[in-house]
């Protein structure tokens, strides 16, 4: 949605952003919010919403986003928008591994149903779900623009290509 | 606008001319070619998300969305083409497959976007076999029921939040079919323009709570009229079924209210139908209040008045409320006069009478004016809540990048950019000065101004701003130095070169004026009336515990009057407690008359229902004390003809807000221990609106409540829910504290005109508090 | 010929005699008429009787106030006014039908979404004053109550029409 | 010698032979009519100004109530004008279910107006017997539309619903034997379309005990030959039409000069008269109910074998189904504008005309372009055949006015509106 008036800041003086963040936290996102103009620093939410998944062990609480707001100088709905959109923040404790399974055209017609069907017995747990040891959590998401490598999943950082059972057996092993 | 501009586009094969780049459906709309739609929303920004509007363009391959769409040179546009009249189609199936089956429980139902453009451009078949989704309701507040279910993601809802009424706090979040409308964590949503969400809601997810059930569109008769609270004059269109005011809708008008209106406005009608209506005369025999006819009723009235006033008119006098139409305000005076007495007027929340106001007082420019200002400098006025519609002007010019700032006893939770000045009501006046003396003003008090940055600065916007303005607001009224505080708006006004304007308190204070109820020559003005006990009074549409400036002292004064006649349209304690009989009068939306708004403007209406029971219109009741009193000239026979006498009377007078002014008043408020800031919150403001049940249930409906900041609390030793008993002049009030940063050092809050507070003296003052 | 064959029959009112050989054989013939009210000629399952307003099995009213018939009534029959009942569901609070002004049009019946006003097969009623014209909410139910059966088997007779 | 005046004699409202509402202020010399003066607007009920400001579809039942002993026929003109309006396509099965129940309809009419004239003259027999078939058909109405007088069934688009499978029937009660109920039930066994099947097998019989009973009876002609004489020319010039006309001996139908509905597929014959009077406008409607009777087997046997849509399936014109309805979004929504709103007719103005059994029923709306008619104006037979009751019976004697009025089969539901 794109709104005429100029980003609607809510600063709130009364608020105080050291107290919001660590200062090693409050570093990293204002290197994201040097990168847009001032009045445009709300644009670092995304980032700020991942650096502060990262810190929070991979997911989001109202609290935390509420403080991202508060940074950034936003209305706490337009963080909860962003978070709520996007497939890569969590909105509830995930799994040390989230596997991220494409079940876009591509991956669907290269046979992703399957791959679906093998993680969820394999680790006991629907789409959506954790395993009953917390260790992975399966969530399906759109394309994630490696049709080439189709049928694919991404955990953590990394894409894993042209999936077949044995291959996710032996990816899954290689996790810590 | 050159003519090199201008573009020719053909629509439908129709030749249209329009400025290159503006929106198509903004061609068609001018051009009465009908693009169906659900997000675009003349007065909201572009989304372009419901896809409804695609429309055939000649030349690009797929249909395109028309309200986000340029025109320019040459394009052929079709909308009824067969590419365009299947896109359509194809939206429409797509908006009705998660709609619920729920048409004939929706309130929406027969005035639904939805049904119409389906109906219109659907298709009429369903194919979608599958399960629909469900989203669970969220309680928003107690105006606006809401039903996400039926929500098709337009986000005009959203976006009016964010650009209109400023608040940001509904959002969609989720995407695609999970994508929900709401506030994510469950919170009402407050503003003072909240209800027109309603009005645009294309579909029926959010809808009027008060009206939920209670009718349908094609119940309702549609009927014209004026809104009743404020100043600004909204337009209004009742919706009126078998007698009663079902709801209140906004009617369009660009100069005024464009096309929405305040809550207040919006729901007051509830107040119509409240336990508390009068609907027979009342008068009291030996102490208690009996039922009766007209006749006993209006002769008691005409007996008392004649007794009291024995030989001298001025032994009676009359307090009229700020709300009254023109015609009521010119009968009420007319009859004071005729009885011999000058003592009228309408300025109930006035104490300081000190300064000579202008014959003419108003907004000093047009309200359209507002939205172009460069700078405003607002002194005590909580104005998003006074008169809402006129802060969203001032927001529209603040996001468009004018400095405003505010002089007020209050930090105000505004929805955009402004300096804030916030200090005790004595220190305003202290404020005041040093902006009057930074801009070059000398004399008085201005003189030993002590001038800060913060004072230069204000100075400044307004002195370099080329439209600029300075703005009078209800707690400057209220203000006891009132003189100082107009002499010193004149000079910072005119050493700024920035227009003086009055936001007038109520619905027809201008009118008021206009209308003669004032007090003439040796007249007492409405402090000295309620000051010094008269021995007839006549009160229109007062409440004097809630409404007047020192309710303790009204209460006190008239108690002493031989009679009291009072025309009101509710049962009110506070008048039972002083009046001898009470005539029941119309209320809003049952009565003609007329209203003069903020910007000078005549706006009459007419009744929309009759009046309830047996309650007659004031003019009505007023020309028959005339006839009962054997005064001459009350034989109008309509409304439009005391207009007509009371226009004579008014002459061509222009709004002027020139007055001989100046500073050379002693400060009566010294501010030395703790002053008390009785500011009337939004929904007390006048006998309708604090019996608008749905309205008091809002946050914004303050209770009565003692609000000092932490600071303040910490050196008393109260704490945040604490009782505390509060002590102004003779009188007292037992009330809870409430932690409040919003209020100044050396002050505490205690909002007026509710119950609770009604025992206070003046609404600015000196208090002390004592824990319970 | 001609001319004395008709003299001859009119002269033995031969026309006259062939009329009352027809009514004396009726004379003779079963009775064709209905012993009402006792016996009672068939009614359609379609018809349009007394109105009646429904319940769901659970005793819940149909009736959620959507004023369709309202709306539809030509005759303006119906007058309904509604509020949200305390469980927040849209009910009506008065459902009156004027039966001064009901022409049985059947239209109500057709517009409701959720077979809550039905017309009943009862054609046998009178008023003994002008109050009791005015079917209302409790009286429709009533009637609801007692024909239940015989609207539900109605209603199922005519879905495949409908 | 004593001044000799006319006597003005008040005929009706309350006169049972004044078929309702008719007043009649008659000159008389003696027995003689010098002048007839019709007063009529007794029973002005103001439809036509109703209709504007009503949806269109709810003035369908109003329709029913102009000539109420033609009660579908008015329909018809309705709907086919309005039809025509929105250029809607009716399902073809809709068109033979029209052709029929009009008929019905004709035979209805003329059985009222066969009993009631005749009793009117002097025959009380008649009025039994034609109330009896009058019983069957009314069942034929209460079958498909659930009322026996007031229809509402045609609607724009078709007709409301199809045609029933079965027939209710008699319940055993204590004043007949089993068996006999049995018999009478015998003929409701089947579906409707077998219960009139067997009507038109029985109906022309029962046309003949009709005719044993007047066409040759002296009275009866005594009564009816050479009263009300009516010439081709003037009948044309009074704006007359249907039997009134055809008994002047001009072959002037509607079913067959601009055929609707099915008129057009059927084998039918109209009769004329030669003399233009009573007499022969009862022969005239007599052969008319035995075509009616030939055109309705036609079409039962077409409809036998026809199964289909008897409405249109546009639902921004007709209802959709209650499945549809309850089940599908857009079926719900067209369901609810469509009871709320009706549906918008493009500007314009139309005129359609059906053959009613009282003569040409039209239907003229000019429309604005919103869901109701900016005017509708009715042409209804009756009120330009009344025009010409001074005309009919000056010269008769005062027994001939209750003959006259009878012939005219006049209704006034249709006349005053």
């Amino acid at each position: 949605m794109g709104f005429k008036n100029v980003p609607m800041s809510v600063a709130k003086p009364s608020v105080n952003k050291e107290s919001l963040f660590s200062p090693e936290l409050r570093a990293e996102i204002d290197k994201w919010i040097a990168k847009y103009p001032q009045e445009w620093r709300q644009s670092a939410v995304m980032a700020a919403l991942m650096l502060v998944q990262e810190e929070n062990g991979g997911y989001l609480t109202t609290d935390l986003m509420d403080k991202v707001a508060a940074y950034l100088d936003m209305a706490p709905i337009a963080v909860y928008e962003v978070a709520s959109f996007y497939s890569m923040y969590e909105l509830k404790p995930v799994g040390k591994h989230k596997i991220c399974v494409c079940t876009n055209v591509s991956c669907m017609i290269n046979g992703s149903d399957q791959i679906v069907e093998y993680l969820e017995k394999k680790l006991g747990a629907k789409l959506g779900q954790s395993s009953a040891d917390g260790r992975y959590t399966l969530k399906e998401v759109e394309c994630l623009g490696a049709c080439g490598g189709a049928p694919m999943f991404q955990i953590g950082n990394k894409y894993y290509e042209n999936l077949t059972p044995e291959l996710i057996d032996s990816i899954l092993a290689g996790l810590e | 606008m050159s003519d090199d501009q201008m573009v020719t586009i053909q629509v439908d094969g129709r030749e249209l001319k329009a400025k290159a780049g503006t929106l198509l459906i903004e061609v068609t709309d001018a051009a009465g070619i009908n693009i169906p739609r659900f997000c675009y929303h003349k007065k909201l920004s572009i989304a372009a998300n419901c896809r409804m509007c695609l429309v055939e363009v000649a030349k690009v391959p797929k249909p395109l969305p028309a309200c986000a769409t340029p025109v320019n040179e040459g394009m052929q546009v079709y909308t009824r083409s067969p590419l365009a009249l299947a896109a359509q189609k194809g939206t429409m199936e797509f908006l009705l497959i998660n709609h619920p089956l729920d048409c004939p429980i929706c309130d929406q139902g027969g005035e639904c976007e939805l049904q119409d453009i389906a109906l219109g451009y659907g298709n009429d078949a369903s194919r979608f076999v599958e399960g629909k989704r469900v989203v669970p309701d969220r309680d928003i507040g107690p105006l606006i029921a809401t039903d996400f279910t039926r929500c098709i993601h337009c986000t005009r809802c959203v976006r009016f939040g964010a650009e209109i009424a400023g608040i940001r706090e509904l959002g969609a979040t989720g995407r695609g079919e999970h994508m929900e409308i709401g506030t994510y964590i469950e919170k009402s949503v407050d503003s003072e323009l909240s209800g027109n969400i309603i009005d645009i809601c294309p579909v029926g997810s959010l809808t009027s709570k008060p009206f939920l059930y209670s009718a349908r569109a094609w119940e309702l008769v549609q009927r014209k009229s004026i809104a009743p609270h404020d100043s600004v004059g909204s337009s209004l269109n009742l919706h009126v079924r078998r007698n009663q005011v079902m709801r209140v809708h906004p009617r369009d008008n660009e100069a005024v209210n464009e096309c929405w209106i305040s809550d207040r406005d919006r729901f007051s009608y509830e107040g119509l139908y409240s336990a508390d209506r009068l609907t027979r005369p009342l008068v009291k025999k030996s102490g208690n209040w009996v039922e009766t006819d007209w006749q006993e009723a209006l002769e008691a009235v005409a007996q008392g008045l004649k007794r009291a006033r024995g030989t001298s008119g001025n032994r009676l006098g009359a307090l009229l409320s700020p709300g009254a139409t023109l015609e009521e305000f010119y009968l009420a005076q007319k009859l004071m006069r005729g009885l011999g007495s000058e003592n009228i007027d309408f300025r109930l929340r006035q104490s300081d009478f000190r300064a000579e106001e202008p014959a003419y007082p108003w907004l000093g420019q047009t309200i359209a004016q507002l939205d172009e200002l460069n700078a405003a400098l607002l002194i005590g006025s909580n104005i998003r809540k006074e008169q809402p519609i006129l802060g969203h002007r001032l927001r529209k010019a603040a996001l468009t990048g004018a400095q405003i700032s505010f002089i007020n006893p209050l930090e105000l939770e505004l929805n955009y950019h402004a300096t804030q000045l916030v200090n005790s009501p004595a220190g305003m006046i202290s404020d005041l000065a040093a902006v009057a003396k930074a801009l070059g003003g000398y004399g008085g008090l201005i003189d030993s101004a002590e001038v800060s940055d913060v004072h230069h600065r204000l100075a400044e916007q307004l002195r370099t701003a080329e439209r600029a303005t300075v703005l009078l607001g209800n707690i400057a009224v209220a203000h006891p130095d009132y003189a100082l505080i107009q002499g010193l708006a004149r000079i910072i006004a005119g050493n700024s070169g920035s227009l003086l304007g009055y936001l007038p308190e109520a619905a027809n204070s201008v009118g008021g004026r206009l209308a003669g109820a004032l007090p003439g020559n040796d007249g007492s003005n409405a402090q000295e009336m309620l000051s010094n006990p008269h021995k007839g009074y006549l009160l229109m549409g007062v409440e004097p515990g809630f409404d007047c400036w020192n309710p303790a002292r009204a209460m006190e004064t008239l108690g002493q009057a031989e009679f009291v006649a009072a025309l009101s349209a509710f049962r009110s304690q506070s008048l039972e407690q002083v009046a001898d009989v009470i005539l029941p009068i119309a209320a809003f939306a049952e009565t003609s008359g007329t209203y003069v708004n903020a910007q000078g403007e005549w706006q009459s209406f007419s009744g929309a229902v009759a009046p309830a029971g047996e309650s007659r219109p004031a003019w009505k009741v007023l020309r028959v004390l005339g006839n009962l009193l054997d005064l001459p000239g009350f034989d109008q026979v309509s409304s439009e003809e005391i207009l007509a006498e009371a226009r004579q009377v008014a002459g061509d007078r222009k709004p002027d807000n020139s007055a001989d002014g100046g500073v050379a008043y002693e400060r009566l408020l010294a501010g030395v221990g703790l002053t008390r800031i009785g500011d009337v919150p939004i929904y007390a403001l006048d006998p309708l609106v604090r019996r608008a049940a749905s309205l008091q249930k809002t946050r914004d409906a303050i209770e009565a409540s003692s609000r000092i900041n932490a600071r303040e609390a910490a050196m008393a030793g109260l704490a945040d829910g604490d009782k505390v008993v509060v002590k102004q002049d003779k009188n007292s009030a037992k009330l809870r504290v409430v932690i409040d940063p919003t209020v100044p050092d050396g002050c505490v809050r205690i909002p007026a005109g509710l119950v609770g507070t009604d025992t206070l003296g003046g609404q600015i003052g000196d208090v002390t508090l004592e824990k319970a | 010929m001609n001319v004395l064959r008709d003299y001859i029959k009119s002269l033995f009112l031969l026309e006259l005699m062939r009329g009352l050989a027809l009514t004396g054989r009726y004379l003779f013939k079963k009775k064709f008429t209905v012993q009402y009210p006792e016996e009672k000629a068939p009614i359609s399952p379609r018809f349009r009787g007394l109105h009646a307003q429904r319940r769901y099995a659970s005793g819940e009213e149909r009736c959620i106030a959507c004023k369709l018939c309202e709306a539809t009534c030509p005759a303006l029959a119906i007058t309904i006014e509604a509020e949200p009942r305390a469980d927040g569901s849209r009910r009506t609070t008065r459902y009156d039908i004027d039966l001064f002004k009901c022409i049985f049009c059947g239209y109500c019946q057709e517009s409701c979404p959720v077979d809550a006003i039905v017309e009943t097969r009862l054609y046998e009623y009178h008023f003994e004053n002008r109050e009791d014209a005015i079917m209302t909410k409790e009286k429709l139910l009533a009637m609801g109550d007692k024909f239940e059966q015989q609207l539900a088997a109605d209603i199922a007779a005519q879905s495949q029409y409908r | 010698m004593p001044e000799i005046r006319n006597y003005t004699l008040n005929f009706g409202p309350q006169h049972p032979a004044a078929h309702g509402v008719l007043r009649l202020v008659l000159e008389m010399d003696g027995e003689v009519i010098e002048r007839a003066d019709p007063h009529i607007g007794l029973l002005h009920r103001a439809t036509e100004k109703l209709a504007e400001s009503k949806p269109y579809n709810h003035s369908i039942p109003y329709m029913d109530r102009f000539d109420y002993v033609s009660m579908m026929c008015n329909e018809h003109g309705y709907v086919m004008a309005v039809e025509k309006l929105l250029g809607v396509e009716v399902p073809e099965r809709a068109l033979y279910i029209r052709t029929m129940y009009d008929e019905i309809t004709r035979l209805l009419n003329h059985l009222m107006w066969l009993g009631t004239h005749a009793l009117d003259v002097g025959a009380m027999t008649m009025f039994l017997y034609t109330f009896r078939e009058r019983e069957d058909l009314l069942d034929c109405y209460e079958a498909v539309s659930g009322a026996r007088m007031h229809a509402a069934y045609y609607r724009v688009g078709g007709v409301y619903r199809d045609l029933p499978d079965d027939m209710p029937k008699y319940e055993n009660n204590k004043f007949r034997s089993d068996a006999e109920i049995a018999k009478k039930n015998e003929v409701r066994q089947g579906s409707l379309l077998d219960f009139i099947e067997d009507f038109t097998n029985r109906f022309p019989g029962l046309v003949d005990e009709y005719e044993t009973l007047l066409t040759d009876n002296r009275i009866w002609k005594q009564r009816t030959v050479g009263i009300g004489v009516v010439s081709p020319e003037r009948a044309l010039q009074l704006g007359f039409s249907g039997a009134m006309l055809r008994g002047s001996g001009i072959a002037w139908d509607l079913r067959k000069k601009q055929p609707y509905a099915a008129y057009r597929k059927m084998d039918f014959d109209i009769p004329i008269g030669h003399n233009g009077d009573c007499y022969d406008r009862y022969l005239v409607r007599i052969e008319e109910m035995r075509q009616s009777n030939r055109i309705i087997r036609q079409c039962v046997d077409w409809l036998k074998r026809h199964p289909g849509p008897v409405i249109v399936s546009d639902h921004k014109v007709a209802p959709p189904n209650r499945v549809d309805m309850k089940e599908g979004m857009e079926g719900l929504i067209h369901h609810f504008k469509l009871f709320t709103e009706g549906y918008c007719t493009p500007p314009g103005e139309v005129y359609a005309a059906v053959e009613a059994p009282k003569g040409e029923f039209g239907c003229y709306i000019i429309s604005d372009g919103a869901n109701k008619p900016y005017r509708m104006k009715i042409r209804a037979p009756g009120f330009a055949h009344l025009s010409a009751m001074d005309e009919m019976v000056k010269g008769h004697m005062l027994a001939d006015v209750v003959a006259v009025i009878g012939t005219m089969d006049i209704v006034f539901g249709e006349v005053d509106r």
